[in-house]
């Protein structure tokens, strides 16, 4: 982990504090859900995961505002951030495909799909490629069972699939964000 | 008037044979010690609120199906506990070959090879030799401390420094992250130790780790030793206030 | 027909701390001499592992090509294999290797990169034995009889293991004690 | 200031509103047909009806799920004084052709009609499922024109806690959520529990790969959730009550925390409830992906804002719970029964089921099946019926070889066993478990050590990592199964699988740990020569 300690920021006089130093204007919108959640510290996952909406990820400096305004020790606010499978810590891949491997799924060759599809793209489950096009992750269960094998791809839900038809699922959200990069 | 029994409200226990007299609160493991039975321990600690995550101290509880954690199980009038049978013996060995595979436990290279509770626990349990493959994870030792050392690789997970301080200490500069076999231990925000602004370098921390993962820096191997009696001391000095002075 | 037992000792990936341990029985070494045939060891001038042996005492991990083809060797031609050490047990200062996994990697470091070296990797077809990916503890390659943990075990629960072994009462390890590091 | 709402006056004119249209059409707004395209399908059909200027005549209602998830997207057009007409796999030219024929521009839709006297309808017996797939979710009135919110009036103003709960016991209600609990010893131990502030919490943390019962109930007939809680806290005497949903089921936790907000509009939750003195809320916590969430000390410490770590018992939640208050956990399912039986009474409800195990049970029926989807059985039926008769039976010309029942803590069941009756007892003697409720059909391609390493990943993944033989155990489990099937285990290897099982199962810290073996022992119970004939020297 990089060591963005830029000395967190300073706690606010009163937890109703105005912001984040940095004048960054998300940190506002944060600020309102907190104080929606009354500072309650047993609130936290909750606000992880407004934190996390707002920012797309958890950073460090979130991570430690959060920590400041709930007035919560930052090893714990890090105990739970990292406990949890849904949060993340880095930057997403602008394409996302989620392989559904539920036991439905698995009895009907889920393994394959995410096989092909991490081959294909050289990025194991649960990561990004290196030039941050695709993310590929799996799901424990997306509560589809009857269209088994199912595949998320940006968000579209894509039932009886082979490792085949998600390739092209894929390859075609990709090819068009290449096409669109290449005209721009 | 001739009541049979020891005290007011008291218990009547079996500890492997030996009736032992006992009073409503304490654990299946206070009375068991004062029987002379040794069950062994790692996450315990005198002093420290009970974790029950290393299962070591998993005893035969008549009339209960699965064995009990002798730390957190209250006696009961009448309770016939078996400490050492040859299914929990097995269950020890096993649980503490685990620990072994799941680490990198190099006795031989350890600050803390000869005073370690884990060391002397596999001799207890009389493993041998490991059953399972070894896991060899990949953990950094953190140095950046300047009075102590961080080496995960001898970590075992039983949270007695994250209990210690943030009960004892009330500083909670410690905690766990991530989870299952991919848990490990953070100071602050998941900084190098050295730099973590709430350690009060107090030290409680490495008194009461079992192992040789925090220690004393510059100790080599062998050196190191752990006070685990310390901060059940000041947990009874401070609930008795044992410093106000008595009448 | 009375024949004294085959005796054996063998060092694999260690550092050979355990035979010296062993050499610390001292006068009981002419006591054992008496009691067994030594055939094979870092201290005979066999080539090969002989047949029948009923002893052996294997120190050190099993760390490469070599060491393994030992180990089967010594396997199958005794009948009582003593996992001798923390390295033969555990995996123990030889293992430490694997927590870096790649051996390429490794050797570049060690023989290249490190301070003190010429720059090459060492090489002699036939000779250099190639290093196995992982060190493995001996009981993970072949079966073991006997474990005596220890880095190293000390003579005297070398002595009480091996005195056990010819009385032909084997591995009750309340005579010799467990005991790593 | 919630204006209480009359339940009576609204029901009757919910329903005189309906009676207005001559063709009311349905469609499935559930997960797996918007998933399969139920989105487009809904816009089609309110479309064509806008374009004929039929929304007098045709009401378009989006519902919760018709069932049969496998032929989806499902729409079902009930026409008044006719009978009604389920229609499969609708695309959305579908859509638009089904509302043109009953706006009377065309005699018959292009779209193939689902016949519902096939098994898979007519072996269903729905309680919990009573109106889920018909009705609006989003809409109070819609269940309350079922019906809804008459048990809390029953109860508030005829009976004292204790006769709620006696009615409850009456019943032979069992906890839904796997292990069979009796809720009403449950709700005894709650009420007695002394503490001014009492919890009542619902599990919606339905983690079960294959299994999606309660997320099926929550989205689809949300104020049922809610009367069950209602009727639990008012049995208990809580005050308090979360519905815990796991983050990956965002229209649930939706249509939830729209259905409190309505509830509390109408005086069904806050104060005074229903013009009584008795006060109740509630509100929805959200998971954030852990499994083990769904034991009940890691669920209440993840409410806590926690790491979701579970506690060791006692003290059991009940004496010492959220914030250290008497609290009691009860799975979605289990809770929504509550209001079936406060209604219609105890014995009507025992009257379905078997001995022990009373009422019904919902299951996701997935895998190797003709029909695949959400069903609920009476208790007791067998699996026979519900693979082959339900189900339809297995496609493809391949055979039966197991059924999977409790997901990664329970186990699997071969053909020789497929006349059990499902019950609780039955299943357990199987060395399977009820579960919550996953039921997944393998066929004969399948390998058992595959399944069996494929629960154990997920175990291993899943375990919180607190107590050693789960964290370490898990992995080593796992790592065996893989060497097996790998075929490059010993015999030796396999010995080392079953006892280390065992202590996974004796010493593990909760439910997931001590459970996690279970598949392991099943399949090596009933499948064993597939383990032989990948072990080195065989059977």
């Amino acid at each position: 982990m990089s060591a963005p300690q830029t000395s967190p920021p300073a706690a606010p006089g009163s937890p109703n504090g105005a912001g984040h130093p940095s004048g960054d204007e998300r940190f506002a919108l944060l600020d309102k859900t907190i104080r929606r959640a009354r500072f309650a510290q047993d609130q936290l996952i909750e606000l992880l995961h407004t934190a996390q909406d707002i920012f797309g990820h958890l950073s460090d400096d979130v991570l430690i505002y959060l920590a400041r305004q709930l007035r919560l020790p930052p090893s714990r606010v890090y105990g739970v951030a990292t406990f949890y499978q849904l949060f993340t810590f880095e930057a997403r891949g602008s394409h996302s495909c989620t392989v559904c491997t539920g036991t439905a799924c698995f009895v009907k060759g889920a393994d394959d799909i995410v096989r092909t599809v991490s081959d294909t793209y050289a990025v194991p489950p649960g990561q990004t490629t290196d030039d941050g096009l695709l993310t590929l992750a799996t799901a424990r269960c997306v509560g589809s069972c009857g269209l088994a094998p199912v595949v998320v791809v940006d968000g579209v839900v894509h039932s009886h699939q082979s490792s085949e038809s998600t390739l092209e699922a894929v390859r075609a959200v990709a090819e068009q964000a290449q096409a669109v990069e290449a005209e721009g | 008037m001739a009541n049979r029994r020891a005290r007011p409200n008291g218990l009547n226990v079996t500890i492997d044979g030996v009736e032992m007299s006992a009073v409503e609160g304490e654990s299946v493991l206070d009375v068991a010690r004062r029987a002379g039975a040794a069950i062994p321990t790692l996450c315990y600690l005198d002093g420290l609120s009970v974790h029950g995550g290393c299962r070591v101290c998993l005893v035969e509880v008549d009339g209960e199906h699965a064995p009990r954690l002798a730390c957190s199980t209250p006696v009961t009038d009448e309770m016939e506990v078996r400490t050492a049978t040859e299914a929990i013996t097995e269950h020890r060995r096993i649980v503490v070959e685990l620990l072994f595979a799941e680490g990198n436990h190099i006795c031989a290279v350890c600050v803390s090879n000869g005073s370690c509770e884990l060391q002397d626990l596999a001799s207890e349990v009389g493993m041998d030799h490991v059953r399972f493959p070894y896991q060899y994870p990949d953990r950094a030792a953190d140095a950046s401390h300047p009075k102590y050392v961080f080496d995960p690789q001898r970590c075992i997970l039983c949270t007695r420094c994250v209990r210690a301080c943030a009960e004892i200490e009330g500083a909670h500069v410690w905690d766990v992250a991530a989870r299952g076999a991919d848990s490990y231990l953070v100071t602050e925000l998941n900084l190098p130790w050295g730099e973590a602004p709430s350690c009060t370098w107090c030290g409680k921390c490495v008194t009461v780790c079992p192992t040789g993962a925090l220690a004393f820096k510059g100790r080599a191997i062998g050196e190191m030793e752990h006070d685990t009696d310390l901060v059940g001391f000041l947990a009874r000095a401070r609930t008795e206030g044992e410093w106000e002075g008595r009448s | 027909m009375s024949a004294k037992p085959r005796f054996a000792t063998v060092w694999l990936g260690g550092c050979s701390g355990c035979h010296m341990s062993f050499l610390d029985l001292d006068e009981w070494l002419l006591e054992l001499a008496g009691r067994v045939d030594l055939v094979f060891g870092p201290l005979t001038d066999a080539k090969a592992f002989p047949p029948d042996v009923d002893i052996t005492l294997v120190e050190g991990a099993v760390a490469n090509e070599d060491n393994l083809e030992l180990a089967h060797d010594l396997r199958a031609n005794t009948k009582t294999v003593v996992s001798f050490g923390d390295c033969a047990v555990t995996g123990n200062v030889t293992s430490l290797r694997n927590l870096d996994g790649d051996t390429d990697r490794l050797l570049q470091r060690v023989y290249v990169d490190g301070p003190d070296r010429n720059g090459v990797l060492p090489s002699a077809e036939g000779i250099v034995p190639p290093l196995l990916p992982k060190v493995l503890p001996l009981h993970q390659v072949v079966p073991v009889d006997v474990y005596l943990p220890g880095c190293p075990p000390s003579a005297e629960r070398i002595r009480a293991a091996v005195e056990q072994l010819l009385d032909g009462e084997p591995g009750d390890e309340r005579a010799y004690g467990i005991r790593f590091g | 200031m919630a204006k209480t709402i009359d339940l009576f006056q609204v029901a009757d004119e919910e329903l005189e509103a309906r009676s207005r249209f001559t063709c009311r059409i349905k469609t499935c707004a559930s997960t797996a047909c918007l998933s399969a395209g139920a989105g487009p399908v809904r816009t089609a059909l309110e479309q064509a009806v806008a374009a004929a200027h039929a929304g007098h005549d045709i009401e378009v209602v989006p519902t919760g799920c018709m069932g049969l998830c496998s032929k989806g997207p499902l729409v079902r057009a009930e026409p008044r004084g006719a009978s009604p007409t389920l229609f499969e796999q609708v695309t959305a030219e579908g859509g638009r052709a089904i509302a043109e024929t009953f706006t009377g521009q065309r005699s018959e839709p292009d779209v193939t009609v689902l016949d519902e006297s096939i098994p898979f309808f007519t072996q269903q017996r729905r309680v919990v499922l009573k109106s889920a797939g018909k009705i609006n979710p989003d809409r109070l009135e819609d269940y309350v024109a079922e019906g809804g919110y008459r048990a809390v009036l029953t109860a508030l103003t005829e009976m004292t806690p204790q006769e709620v709960i006696e009615v409850i016991r009456d019943s032979g209600l069992r906890g839904r959520g796997g292990a069979g609990y009796p809720t009403a010893t449950k709700l005894g131990l709650l009420a007695d529990a002394q503490g001014e502030t009492k919890y009542v919490v619902a599990n919606g943390d339905e983690g079960d790969p294959g299994a999606y019962m309660d997320r099926t109930i929550m989205e689809d007939d949300p104020h049922r959730v809610l009367e069950g809680i209602i009727l639990a806290a008012y049995a208990t005497g809580a005050s308090q009550a979360y519905i815990y949903v796991r983050a990956e089921y965002p229209s649930a936790i939706e249509r939830l925390e729209r259905a409190i907000r309505d509830a509390r509009r109408h005086g069904l939750l806050g104060r005074n409830i229903l013009d009584n003195s008795f006060r109740l809320d509630v509100a929805v916590r959200i998971g954030a992906g852990a499994f083990v969430c769904g034991e009940e000390t890691a669920l209440m410490a993840s409410i806590e804002g926690k790491r979701g770590t579970p506690s060791i018992r006692p003290p059991y939640p009940t004496e010492r719970g959220l914030w250290g208050a008497p609290t009691m956990i009860n799975n979605v399912e289990t809770l929504a029964n509550l209001p079936e039986i406060i209604a219609g009474g105890a014995d009507a409800f025992a009257s379905v089921g078997t001995g022990s195990s009373k009422g019904t049970k919902v299951f996701a029926l997935a895998g190797k099946l003709q029909h695949t989807g959400l069903i609920e059985v009476p208790m007791g039926i067998t699996l026979r019926t519900i693979v082959y008769d339900i189900g339809g039976g297995i496609p493809n010309g391949r055979s039966f070889k197991a059924a999977q029942t409790g997901g990664p803590s329970g186990g699997c069941i071969p053909a020789a066993h497929l006349d059990t009756p499902v019950d609780y007892e039955s299943l357990r003697a199987l060395g399977s478990m009820m579960g919550s409720g996953g039921l997944i059909v393998m066929d004969d391609t399948v390998s058992m050590p595959e399944v069996a390493k494929f629960f154990m990943e997920f175990c291993m993944d899943e375990s919180c990592g607190k107590c050693v033989p789960c964290r370490a155990g898990t992995v080593q489990l796992h790592e065996l199964l893989g060497k097996i099937c790998d075929g490059k285990a010993t015999r030796a290897d396999l010995q080392l699988l079953e006892s280390l099982s065992w202590t996974v199962r004796d010493t593990s810290l909760c439910g997931l740990g001590q459970t996690a073996p279970n598949p392991v022992f099943s399949t090596l119970h009933y499948f064993r020569n597939e383990y032989l004939d990948l072990v080195a020297g065989g059977r």
